[in-house]
């Protein structure tokens, strides 16, 4: 087993253009401080987000990842991140009863305006997938 | 109402073949899709336009080489071109509504014509009671009428664990439960349509007994159903071992292929989306010590399922189909029945009601995305 | 001739922002060693003049065919940047951005990790880099002409403005007559000036303007097109004439409340009850009933609004300063006569409006706080039954005349006209706007916008304002002539397409249609907005966003995930990838 | 019965004007401890029609004309008025307590309601050299009938004399032919003896030529100013001409006051007047003395219940008597004196005082009083 | 011609003065329309009032979401000349061609050098040690900043700015040995020989957008702003709640949790008292929202909102206010006649006019509906170019239903709350019928429409 301790998680978030990745860059502009385990790619909108961008990841070995779109009525798309939250209520069952922890898989409504949100989200994902350990896939290898 | 087609010769295959005749050469519909029964005992989908070829017809043995919601698609598409009957099983019709929804066919002037299903062999069982003669299907289907099943191979795992062998959505419903065949063939009918063929409704009809046969063939699946899921996800439950489970996974992409479900012209796995150019499986390998060649198999079954788990009608063909014997269909099923409860969705059961992935509430899951 | 990424890299220091945290040199060796990466420099601030010099000169001398620069957010200076590589003749959506500042060196200052993270955030963007594609931003030709639906206060003003600002319009009205409801009042607050002075010079104008056409007795029956080209077939009665139009106000109105409906008050079996609406016609014959002068009037508010009872909840906005408007009228005239005005809440908003309210209470008018429960006969005379909720008492309040003050309600028809323009509608039944704060006259369709009561209760000076908005609106891509398609839309390849539909569906712009013939789904790039859930709606991967496409963010995964290239073992680099540890 | 025309009243008290939003009620001292309930008073009397019977209404007599609610009011209703004008029906029907009977009749003989000989007047002034004002002299000292008479309050009179004498003002006052101001008859309801009193008043200021007066008393400072007719008269009260000597350096103080003190807002300085500011100047001018607040101060100072006409009556519920919370509030800001500026402040919470047993850790005192003892 | 070159100067232009969201929506559709704009505005960034706000009623959309990218189109559209932390000086002229003179305060901070970094700020003595005013600082004064600042994270433009009130160097001549803020800059930006610049622009038509000023509490004595620290105005319970407010939008006050809310309506509003005499028109809906909020993150607090006429009006208003009170909070009809301290906390002392009684409600906090007045500057600006204000102050239009966005002048166009308060979405109609007049003017100047090419970065975003 690794040590959990010194095992930094390793996590994949997309980003809707409009609220997340701008209140990311809050969370920059403001100088707040979040665990550095996150690689950050940008998406027009929450709800373009395709299973397989989730599902790569967690094959691959990636710990986490983390989906951020904009508040439920706040879509810059008018219901973009409505569209979001079933799917990911789909994939949330398929990863559950598929024998995954449906835990690695976040999805955040995260304002422009809410930076501290948004670090807050890192280090707490972070510290949960600390705890949860590494993911399993990170050694298997026939898949 | 319900009618009675009489058994001209004490059979239910001659009442029923009759039966499908009369919509032929009553104009009720110009073309139909019945499985025929080959010189050699084999059960083939096909497209009927001449009432004598109906001779042939064989909608009631008890296996199921495709699920003819595949065809009725190539045959309708956008619209049928003509007046289409089609005979179908349950899980048939339901695979039908959900490619209707996926705008892969369509049930304008299409008569769907459902039948009590009892359950389906694999083929190579169903060509063993053939050659060896264990039962003939009269008496399986007598049988089956008061719930019983004849001895001899297990049905298919998905009709073993079937718990919707009626089709609720067919215009003519066959009976097989209940009554019997002994009496004639129990016909589920629009009274318009029935005075078109001259039935004339039953009026002692035992509702009561068919409800008895079915509520306890329900009853035994259900419990198989059950036992089947829970020792499936005992074997998923841990982490990593669907990995194990499609380990001996071929890529043939057969399931794909006999899924009704799966619609789409090039599957993305076939697309050039997935050719990696060789630094792909060299990093890979890198990183993990080895990799399993070719890859992304389980990449390809995890993303099948977010494709179709929502519409899955648990029809069991991509397990007939699997030459591995991965129990894809069980698989499938237990995770799309539950992605299907999450959303409150029945596949193949309304028209009406939208896919789950495609439509939204804007009160619902409030819980998701927030911090709790 | 297959295309080769030729990538220059370009990493900002930012002052010390990035480069006190995040090892510049090593970063730009990682990067200059990245495929298709043919230079990767460093400098202080990229955004800088000399610092996009450096790039234009790179591009023309190094002949590069994409452009990296890691630096601060893409929302800062992606448009600095796009300027800079399209005025060395590269097309400017050939350009990526790594952040390595915000989501980087700020974050996570005096971490070993930072000089890491902004690798892999350049390996990123590189590995996006070689695939992006030249897009062109298109601009469509725009029908100089406008349509207006709807001849209320709204619509002619919108008319006016846009015909004024040079363009012609159409303005089409269902009835005989325009003016709509603004038409049936007698006198306007504050200044109790008569609505026909009001409206008359505006139908005037619009009469004589040259380039308005009215078409009176007129329906609108089917709409084509998108923005800048809109054609809409109007039913002249038994003509059918195709109007086009650039852009499209919708002033349709509202309907009043049927006050029969409030069953306790008695409309229609009691002739001394009336609604506001009837009080307007009174006053123009002075307020007779049965040939008398009124001496005790009852005003009853919120009649039709705020009443879930009826699935109307919201405020109708104007009957509170109508019912005082009419009372100050009775209280004017008839000043013998008792008036009390039952309310729960005054609504005295606007401009002036508290300032009315309190002329109106000083002129005598008694404001009374309860919501009538009932109203019944005695003698000759109704009796309004309601609790004075400061006195905490019920009360029969003795009335001659009541005048019931009500509420807008959607039109009828609405629900028509919105699935004629593919509109939606809000929960109170009236069109929704694009936005409820930021773009009160926009709609989801682009090019159709909204003026008057059609979209919410509203007073004339209100409406007027939408009216004018709207035309604002309206008039701008008539002004341009052209309208600028956005760049990054939706395409579908046409033999992956199963023609499934689900993408339309998850549309919220009706940007995607099933071609008749070939059974494909087609992008209309005008109503697109590149939100990309139709690309992940679509499980054939047949719909693309352009420069967000499923192979540029697997090529992205892939680096992050597996690193960039298989030389670099973790012993040559042993910071390749967020992976490889 | 007691019927009014209520109408008629309501328009002429601009009662239309109310909006019931309860400002007036919510900040009325008088509120809290008796039914008196100015909100409700303007509604019943806005939807009585034309006629609202006043019988029973005794919590009309509660009101100390405080102006809370009308410095309040947000549409400029000025429910005191209307409840001053509405205890004038009870007057014209005679239907008053004998207490204020005898005050209004004292008035009308002796010119103060205290029934006190007009002779007796200067008693306190007799070993001050006051000069009678007359032509030329620049202030007139209007002493005020309790400053007259009521010992305790004479001494404040005499403070003052001795500061304005130290500040080399010139002023004089008008010994016996000093007459009541008629503030208190006013807001007892007895309009006509007040208009009485008025004209008297005005007549007699105008022959002796008055430009300038001080008073010791906020109400005859306020009556002056605002109940009688525009005259021409600059009027102030002491602690204004206090504040203006020390400012220019007419007054000086030689000692030390070394005392904590907290200053009590009488009404009708403050919420009547807008004057919070002078009386503290005069305060923290003091040598020695350290001003700390209470808690309600300035705009939001609590009456002591002394004014409009209450010198006079119980009121409802005399039990709990605003002064003695009044005391309680100075006491918990650790205060050792607690300073006033009128007559009718300084009697009410020294009496409150006394009741309270706190003799021992507070003392009252007049603003004047505290100024003379550092002179 | 790229889509990114900038069209040669096309007249007639624009000027508008104010960089609020009305100025913004006005100066973003006369731009959009073809017209050269110059877009004025008094402090060291755009966005105005909205900028400060968390939450939008009644839907709770985050302000900066919606307002931040139109801020940014104003800055990158090529007809649109940004000029920030400055004040119109002078208008002369006549509709068609007004002179126009702008006073360019200094900032001490060359624009075209700086890149916003904020080095200079985190190295100026008095980091986190200056208090704004209350009324105009975006955090409302509850935050602390250096002396060396940029309004908020998100301003437009994003450069800094030397506050002159604050500045060591410029208040007393001297800043310790070295100037800290110019030694830490690596873009040399800071620049402290900067002076105030005069420059002049020649526009056919003026769009008046200065906004409101928010009701100085302080003139309301009985509720203690000032005096007690837990009063507080709607304003600063905006930055208390923001996300991106001082306290990340937790509800504190010196660390302490609330848990009995009072709200108070109509602070400073229909208040003929104060000469106030109008309804502010959002402060009841401000406070259903702020009492939603407090519900929402203060669970278990007790909330109650004290108030005269709910003017729940717009679109969702009142089913806003329905949800509100659903959620449980309280609306007790009385407007509150003074709050007094007792104890640890605050006694609020109102009649409950529906109870016919005099209440106290205890509360840990108190929120201030202020509302809104004229700009204090309102007066001579009007009187420098002959602008007519109304009774109430707001400058006048020239018909109060027909034609409220037509000042006195011919010409000179008024948008958003500098004609009367109003709420965002009437804001922006308003600002854009503003447009549409101002555009009706410029394209009768123009003649035939004329065709542009590719312009217009607020298309291509919304």
């Amino acid at each position: 087993m690794p040590d959990n301790n010194h095992f930094e998680p390793r996590i994949v978030a997309f980003l809707c253009n409009w609220c997340t990745y701008t209140g990311a860059d809050l969370a920059g502009t403001s100088r707040l401080q979040y665990p550095p385990n996150v690689r950050i790619i940008r998406t027009m909108c929450s709800s373009s987000v395709d299973p397989v961008y989730v599902l790569k990841p967690l094959l691959d070995g990636a710990d986490g990842v983390l989906i951020g779109g904009c508040h439920p009525g706040d879509c810059h798309y008018q219901t973009g991140n409505y569209k979001t939250r079933r799917r990911y209520v789909a994939m949330q069952e398929i990863l559950r009863a598929s024998g995954f922890d449906p835990r690695r898989v976040w999805l955040r409504w995260i304002s422009a305006s809410e930076g501290q949100k948004f670090a807050d989200t890192i280090t707490d994902m972070v510290a949960s997938l600390k705890e949860m350990g590494p993911n399993p896939m990170q050694v298997a290898w026939a898949i | 109402m319900i009618g009675l087609f009489p058994l001209k010769d004490g059979d239910a295959l001659t009442a029923v073949r009759s039966f499908l005749q009369t919509l032929l050469s009553n104009d009720v519909v110009d073309a139909l899709y019945v499985p025929l029964e080959s010189a050699e005992g084999q059960i083939l989908p096909a497209l009927v336009t001449d009432p004598a070829r109906l001779e042939s017809a064989n909608p009631l043995a008890p296996v199921m080489l495709v699920n003819g919601a595949r065809a009725i698609s190539a045959l309708t598409q956008k619209k049928a071109p003509a007046r289409l009957g089609a005979v179908l099983r349950s899980c048939e019709t339901r695979a039908l509504v959900e490619l209707v929804k996926l705008q892969q066919a369509s049930l304008e002037d299409v008569l769907l014509i459902g039948v009590d299903c009892p359950g389906t062999y694999e083929l190579a069982d169903y060509q063993a009671i053939q050659k060896e003669a264990l039962f003939a299907l009269e008496d399986a289907l007598q049988a089956a009428g008061r719930g019983e099943q004849l001895e001899g191979p297990d049905l298919r795992l998905a009709c073993q664990m079937c718990t919707q062998p009626i089709p609720e959505q067919a215009d003519i419903h066959l009976h097989i439960y209940g009554e019997g065949l002994a009496g004639g063939l129990f016909v589920e009918i629009g009274e318009e349509l029935a005075e078109k063929l001259g039935l004339t409704p039953v009026l002692d009809y035992q509702v009561k007994k068919r409800q008895q046969v079915i509520e306890q063939v329900l009853g035994d699946k259900q419990k198989l159903r059950e036992a089947e899921i829970s020792a499936l996800q005992a074997r998923l439950g841990s982490n990593g071992s669907i990995a194990q489970m499609f380990a001996a996974c071929l890529r043939c992409h057969n399931c794909m292929t006999a899924c009704p479900i799966c619609y789409c012209k090039t599957c993305l796995f076939r697309t050039a989306a997935f050719d990696h150019p060789p630094e792909h499986y060299l990093n890979a390998a890198y990183r993990k010590g080895a990799i399993r060649l070719l890859g992304d198999t389980l990449l390809f079954h995890l993303t099948r399922m977010n494709h179709m788990a929502a519409s899955c009608v648990s029809c069991g063909m991509c397990s007939s189909a699997c030459p591995v014997d991965i129990p894809v269909g069980l698989i499938f099923s237990t995770i799309g029945t539950q992605v299907q409860a999450a959303f409150g969705y029945t596949p193949g059961k309304d028209l009406q009601e939208p896919l789950p992935l495609v439509t939204f509430q804007a009160n619902e899951w409030n819980e998701i995305g927030e911090v709790k | 001739m297959a295309f080769t990424p030729r990538i220059g890299v370009y990493i900002c220091h930012c002052g010390i922002n990035i480069s006190a945290s995040v090892d510049i040199e090593a970063v730009t060796a990682f990067a200059a060693s990245l495929p298709a990466v043919i230079i990767a420099r460093d400098y202080t601030y990229m955004c800088s003049d000399p610092g996009q010099a450096l790039i234009k000169e790179d591009i023309e001398q190094l002949k590069l065919n994409r452009v990296v620069v890691a630096s601060c957010s893409p929302r800062m200076h992606e448009p600095t940047f796009r300027a800079a590589v399209a005025s060395a003749g590269l097309n400017p959506y050939c350009f990526e951005m790594a952040n390595i500042r915000e989501q980087c060196s700020w974050v996570h200052p005096g971490s070993e990790a930072t000089t890491q993270k902004a690798m892999d955030l350049i390996a990123s963007a590189v590995a996006k880099a070689a695939h992006l594609q030249p897009l062109i931003t298109r601009q469509v030709e725009v029908s100089p002409s406008a349509l207006v639906i709807g001849g209320g206060i709204a619509g002619l003003q919108a008319a006016l403005d846009i015909a004024e600002a040079g363009f012609q319009v159409t303005l089409v009205e269902r009835a005989e007559q325009p003016g709509g409801h603004a038409a049936q009042l007698h006198t306007t607050f504050p200044y109790m000036q008569p609505a026909r002075e009001l409206l008359r010079p505006l139908m005037e104008r619009v009469d004589a303007h040259p380039r308005i056409e009215v078409m009176l007795s007129a329906e609108v029956e089917e709409i084509k097109g998108f923005v800048g080209n809109f054609e809409a077939s109007v039913r002249q009665s038994e003509e059918m004439r195709t109007v086009s139009a650039g852009s499209i106000v919708i002033a349709t109105g509202f309907e009043v409340f049927d006050a029969h409906i409030k069953k306790e008050f008695g409309y229609g079996l009691y002739p001394q009850v009336i609604t506001t609406l009837d009080f307007e016609l009174l006053s123009a014959q002075n307020l007779q009933v049965n040939g008398h002068s009124p001496r005790k009037v009852v005003f009853i508010q919120c009649v039709g609004s705020r009443d879930q009872s009826l699935g109307n909840p919201y405020c109708s906005r104007v009957c509170c300063m109508v019912a005082a408007r009419q009372a100050k009228w009775v209280r004017q005239r008839l000043p013998e006569a008792e008036v009390t005005i039952f309310y729960m809440d005054v609504r005295a908003f606007g401009k002036g409006f508290e300032e009315f309210y309190d002329q109106v209470r000083t002129c005598g008018v008694i404001y009374r706080r309860g919501n009538p429960s009932e109203i019944l006969r005695q003698g000759e005379h109704l009796l309004v039954r309601a609790e004075d909720t400061l006195l905490g008492e019920v009360v029969e309040v003795e009335a001659d005349l009541v005048v019931l003050a009500l509420g807008m309600v959607p039109r009828q028809d609405s629900a028509a006209l919105a699935s004629l323009l593919k509109l939606s509608r809000s929960a109170d039944g009236f069109f929704m706007e694009a936005h409820p704060k930021l773009r009160p006259v926009d709609t989801s369709v682009a090019g159709v916008f909204l003026a008057g009561c059609c979209q919410g209760p509203k007073d004339i000076a209100d409406s007027i304002s939408q009216a004018r908005g709207a035309a604002a609106a309206a008039m701008i891509p008539l002004l341009r002539g052209q309208v600028q398609v956005e760049a990054a839309t939706a395409y579908v390849e046409e033999e992956l397409c199963a023609g499934c539909g689900q993408c339309a569906q998850v549309c919220t712009y009706g940007a995607l249609r099933l071609h008749p013939v070939r059974n494909v789904m087609t992008v209309n790039q005008v109503l697109c907005q590149g939100c990309g859930a139709c690309a992940s709606a679509c499980p054939s991967g047949a719909v693309t966003v352009s420069h967000f496409t499923f192979t540029q963010t697997m090529a992205q995964l892939e680096v992050l995930l597996n690193g960039s290239n298989h030389q670099r073992k973790q012993e040559l680099l042993p910071t390749a990838s967020l992976m490889a540890k | 019965m007691l019927q009014i025309e209520s109408r008629q009243f309501a328009t002429t008290h601009n009662l239309f004007a109310c909006i019931q939003c309860g400002k007036c009620t919510g900040g009325c001292p008088m509120a809290v401890k008796t039914t008196l309930n100015p909100r409700n008073l303007i509604y019943r009397l806005l939807v009585a029609g034309n006629g609202y019977d006043l019988e029973g209404r005794e919590e009309l007599w509660d009101c100390t004309t405080c102006a809370t609610c009308s410095s309040r009011c947000p549409k400029l209703v000025n429910p005191m008025e209307a409840v001053i004008a509405l205890r004038g029906a009870f007057v014209e029907k005679g239907r008053v307590h004998p207490n204020v009977k005898t005050a209004l009749e004292s008035t009308f003989r002796h010119g103060n309601p205290l029934s006190m000989p007009r002779e007796e007047r200067v008693r306190w002034a007799s070993d001050l050299s006051i000069k009678p004002f007359g032509e030329g002299v620049e202030y007139l000292f209007f002493v005020g009938c309790t400053p007259s008479y009521d010992p305790r309050v004479q001494q404040v009179a005499r403070s003052l004399v001795k500061l304005v004498q130290h500040a080399n003002l010139d002023f004089g006052f008008l010994a016996e032919e000093e007459s009541c101001c008629g503030s208190e008859i006013r807001r007892l309801g007895e309009a006509g003896l007040f208009e009485m009193i008025v004209e008297e008043n005005q007549e007699m200021l105008k022959a002796m030529s008055v430009d300038k007066m001080f008073t010791t008393s906020p109400h005859c400072f306020n009556a002056f100013k605002n109940d009688y007719p525009q005259n021409g008269v600059q009027v102030e009260h002491y602690t204004q001409l206090l504040s203006r000597a020390l400012e220019n350096g007419w007054l000086k103080f030689s000692g030390r006051f070394e005392k904590t003190v907290t200053f009590h807002d009488p009404c009708y300085l403050g919420k009547h007047n807008g004057i919070y500011d002078e009386p503290r100047q005069v305060l923290t001018g003091i040598p020695g003395l350290k001003l700390v607040e209470m808690d309600r101060s300035r705009e939001k100072s609590l009456c002591c219940e002394g004014g409009g006409g209450r010198m006079w009556l119980e009121g409802s519920n005399p039990g709990t008597r605003l002064a003695r919370w009044r005391i309680q509030e100075a006491l918990d800001t650790g205060a050792q004196v607690l300073a006033t500026a009128c007559p009718f402040c300084l009697l009410t919470l020294e009496e409150a005082l006394k009741h309270q047993n706190a003799e021992d850790k507070l003392r009252v005192m007049d603003i004047a009083e505290i100024a003379d003892q550092v002179l | 011609m790229s889509t990114y070159d900038l069209p040669n100067r096309l007249e007639p232009a624009a000027l508008v003065i104010g960089g609020g969201i009305a100025g913004i929506q006005a100066a973003l559709d006369i731009a959009d329309g073809g017209f050269q704009v110059t877009l004025v505005e008094r402090s060291a960034s755009i966005g105005g009032r909205m900028a400060q706000l968390d939450k939008t009623f009644p839907t709770l959309d985050c302000s900066s979401c919606i307002l931040t990218p139109k801020m940014v189109d104003v800055s990158r559209h090529p007809n649109i000349q940004l000029l920030t932390y400055s004040e119109v000086a002078k208008v002369s002229g006549q509709m068609g061609d007004f002179q126009v003179q702008i006073r360019r305060k200094p900032r001490y901070v060359d624009e075209s050098k700086c890149r916003g970094c904020g080095l200079c700020a985190e190295a100026c003595r008095l980091n986190g040690r200056v208090r704004g005013d209350p009324l105009t600082e975006f955090n409302a004064g509850i935050a602390k900043r250096a002396a060396i600042y940029v309004p908020f994270p998100q301003a437009v433009p994003l450069i800094y700015t030397v506050d002159p009130e604050a500045c060591v160097y410029l208040t007393r001549g001297v800043c310790g040995k070295t100037f800290k803020c110019q030694e830490a800059c690596t873009a040399g930006a800071i620049d402290f020989t900067q002076s105030e610049q005069l420059i002049e622009v020649n526009v056919s038509t003026i769009v008046i957008a200065t906004g409101y000023d928010v009701f100085d509490a302080r003139r309301k004595p009985e509720f203690g702003y000032g005096v007690y620290p837990q009063v507080i105005t709607t304003l600063e319970f905006e930055r208390l709640a923001s996300a991106s407010g001082p306290t990340a939008g937790k509800i504190r006050l010196n660390e302490h949790q609330p848990e009995k809310l009072v709200f108070i309506q109509c602070v400073g509003s229909r208040d003929l008292s104060i000469d106030l005499p109008n309804c502010s028109r959002v402060c009841c809906m401000a406070v259903a929202k702020q009492a939603h909020l407090a519900h929402d993150r203060l669970p278990g607090a007790e909330i109650t909102v004290l108030y005269m006429d709910i003017r729940a009006f717009g679109k969702g208003f009142e089913e806003f206010y329905d949800r509100v009170r659903h959620e449980g909070v309280l609306y007790r009809r009385g407007n509150p006649s003074e709050i007094i301290r007792r104890g640890e906390n605050l006694v609020v002392r109102a009649e409950d006019t529906l109870l016919g009684e005099l209440v106290e409600i205890e509360a840990d906090l108190v929120v201030l509906a202020v509302g809104m007045q004229p700009r204090r500057e309102a007066d001579g600006f009007a009187q420098a170019i002959k602008l007519a204000r109304g009774e109430d102050g707001y400058f006048l239009e020239q018909h109060p239903k027909l034609q409220t966005v037509e000042s006195s002048l011919p010409g000179v166009f008024l948008a958003g709350c500098c004609q009367g308060p109003k709420d965002i979405p009437d804001t922006v109609a308003h600002a854009k019928a503003a447009a549409s007049a101002a555009l009706i003017s410029l394209a009768k100047m123009r003649g035939e429409p004329a065709i542009l090419v590719g312009i217009g970065a607020s298309y291509a975003t919304n």
